[in-house]
């Protein structure tokens, strides 16, 4: 094959896991879920197309696809936990299905603790601009 | 940062590391996003946004404290206007040459950094005061009042 | 030509009139529709000087400008005024459309016909200028930077100035402490 | 001299960026990293030498591959789960302990255990991982540590001793 059929190829996989998190994104029943979708298909999807991104170019437009690619697989799944974290601090409830819950015992613990921890709780963002 | 625990104090510690990974490569990023705008898509406003957010991104994962380390609270005014006078500089300086933003540096190979005479300068002081400007809105919006909650 | 000239003067006198009149009433309310009829003279300024992308923008921001500002008139002063006539105001507005669309068709008949290329063509054109002389004059590989900082440098100094007005008004309306408020709480 | 502890790796990356080695490019990939180093080196907090040692760099690279294996197996899991008619998910909330020592290591931890099968990292709390896992299976710490930290804390710990 040759180097634009094999980044073709690339995109066309990227595209697919994509469309995969899309679908997931629609079909799961609540938050947490919705964002397992979204960042796994998402993050491999996006580096799928920067790899036949990088593939089609190469030279230095590959190189700076690679760096992307190392930017994006490491920032992503932080978004996804920073997203998730604060969405179950909030109060966002899980769906009604979950079968264990051992992550409300230590929000309970910092709703219940000493002012500050408290702020730390309920409003994230005040207490950490001051 | 000592000062909060690993279990309390803003956002979670996978949040605060990525982010004190991050900031220094968003920097080099963005200033290669200014200098190569004459060569490549990009430029002073493009970059200079990407240099606001860098430390965006420190104040909302590590809170004032940590970018006050890096910046003093008048940095953003006065980088603003230094940048701006440099710019306004450039424009006047034409005029010992013939008139007012000529181009009046040697214009150099194309292709490489040193090319295009003022314009890599223009570039970097339009991304130095974009970057300034923009940080320093965010500080106004989100800094000021939160200080003037804690003073009332 | 003339009539364009024509045109363009009376617009001038209107807005003038238009501004005073802001300034000189008592009435908010008066004062921001007057502003916007400032606005909208502009628009139909930029649409004679065959600026039609100009003019859309002017409208879109004044419509938005003098929403927001007759709302925060109404709701400080809670303004109490009788109601104009209906077909006063029908007339009003159809007027302003149609002179509005009027000059639009006016513009939209000088423009170059749709999908017609613009860098080619016999008569030599702007964008073929700029793409003629931008490397050898400017020594800049990127056309839109060469634009943006050497043929309208000047424009982008312009924006620059705005974007650093803006700050500063920024500045002044959020910091925490004013001067003297400063000193008193010492 | 701590704040310059970074300098090499913005350099390595600016090269990347540009792709040359040009005095001119190298000059001011130099000039930048400086700057950077002097704006932001003291937070960074990264630092070159411990990462050149050849066992980190070893197992970097059994790391790499192993992830990207288990990344893949991932998609396919999330796809088979979401293009299911009856959507086969049993999620939960479970806590893991993890035993390695540094804030890092454990932060990249929670970044793989986040891009592999059904598990999302929710929290961090000192040595504990609040993990989100679309299908769980097992009942005590001990099962969940075996099937979703494990086999990454075996080469991380490797790499971070």
């Amino acid at each position: 094959m040759s180097s634009e059929a094999w980044a073709e190829t690339l995109i066309l996989i990227g595209v697919l896991f994509d469309l995969l998190g899309t679908i997931g994104l629609v079909r799961l029943p609540d938050v947490y879920n919705r964002l397992q979708a979204g960042t796994k298909c998402v993050t491999l999807g996006t580096c799928f197309i920067l790899a036949g991104a990088a593939v089609w170019a190469g030279g230095a437009l590959a190189m700076k696809a690679v760096i992307c690619m190392a930017f994006v697989l490491l920032t992503s799944p932080v978004g996804a936990h920073a997203l998730a974290r604060s969405a179950y601090r909030s109060g966002v409830a899980a769906w009604e299905g979950t079968v264990v819950d051992d992550y409300r015992g230590h929000v309970e613990r910092l709703m219940h603790a000493p002012t500050p921890m408290k702020d730390e709780a309920t409003a994230l963002a005040q207490t950490e601009i001051a | 940062m000592q000062a909060t625990s690993e279990s309390g104090g803003g956002l979670s510690p996978i949040v605060k590391t990525v982010a004190r990974w991050m900031a220094g490569f968003i920097l080099v990023f963005g200033l290669s996003v200014v200098l190569y705008g004459h060569l490549t898509p990009g430029g002073g406003f493009a970059g200079g946004v990407v240099l606001s957010a860098a430390f965006i991104l420190v104040v909302l994962s590590h809170g004032r404290r940590e970018v006050l380390q890096i910046l003093s609270e008048r940095a953003p005014t006065i980088y603003d206007g230094l940048a701006a006078l440099a710019f306004l500089l450039l424009a006047v300086l034409g005029y010992a040459a013939g008139g007012f933003f000529l181009n009046f540096l040697p214009k150099g190979q194309p292709f490489q950094l040193w090319s295009g005479g003022i314009i890599p300068l223009c570039n970097l002081a339009i991304g130095v005061k974009v970057g300034a400007c923009l940080f320093g809105v965010f500080a106004a919006l989100a800094v000021f009042r939160h200080l003037h909650q804690r003073s009332a | 030509m003339t009539a364009i000239l024509i045109g363009l003067f009376a617009l001038l006198i209107f807005m003038i009139v238009a501004c005073l009149i802001a300034i000189e009433t008592r009435d908010l309310l008066s004062a921001v529709v007057c502003v916007g009829a400032a606005g909208f003279g502009l628009a139909l300024a930029d649409l004679l000087l065959s600026a039609p992308d100009l003019a859309l923008t002017q409208m879109v921001v004044e419509f938005i400008c003098v929403v927001v500002l007759i709302r925060v008139v109404v709701t400080r002063q809670d303004h109490t005024h009788e109601t104009p006539k209906d077909t006063f105001a029908l007339a009003a507005v159809v007027l302003c459309l149609g002179l509005f669309l009027a000059a639009c068709g006016f513009t939209f008949a000088a423009l170059r016909p749709f999908g017609a290329p613009l860098f080619a063509g016999p008569e030599p054109t702007m964008a073929g200028q700029y793409v003629a002389h931008g490397l050898p004059d400017t020594g800049a590989v990127n056309y839109v930077t060469s634009i943006l900082l050497d043929f309208r440098g000047y424009d982008t100094l312009g924006e620059a100035t705005v974007i650093f007005v803006s700050i500063i008004g920024a500045y002044a309306v959020l910091r925490s402490v004013g001067r003297i408020g400063h000193a008193s709480h010492k | 001299m701590k704040r310059f502890a970074a300098f090499p790796l913005f350099l390595l990356v600016w090269m990347g960026l540009t792709w040359s080695l040009h005095w001119q490019d190298l000059l001011a990939g130099v000039l930048v990293s400086l700057v950077v180093c002097l704006l932001v080196g003291r937070f960074v907090a990264l630092s070159v030498l411990p990462m050149l040692s050849p066992r980190r760099i070893f197992w970097t690279l059994v790391y790499l591959p192993f992830f990207f294996y288990h990344c893949v197996r991932a998609n396919l899991d999330v796809a088979y789960r979401v293009l299911h008619p009856d959507t086969p998910i049993r999620p939960g909330f479970i806590r893991v302990e993890t035993t390695l020592p540094s804030r890092a290591a454990r932060v990249i931890l929670a970044s793989s255990i986040t891009l592999t099968p059904g598990t999302l990292a929710v929290d961090l709390v000192d040595s504990s991982l609040y993990i989100h896992w679309i299908n769980v299976r097992g009942k005590t710490h001990a099962d969940y540590h075996r099937a979703v930290v494990a086999p990454f804390e075996r080469i991380l710990k490797e790499i971070f001793r």
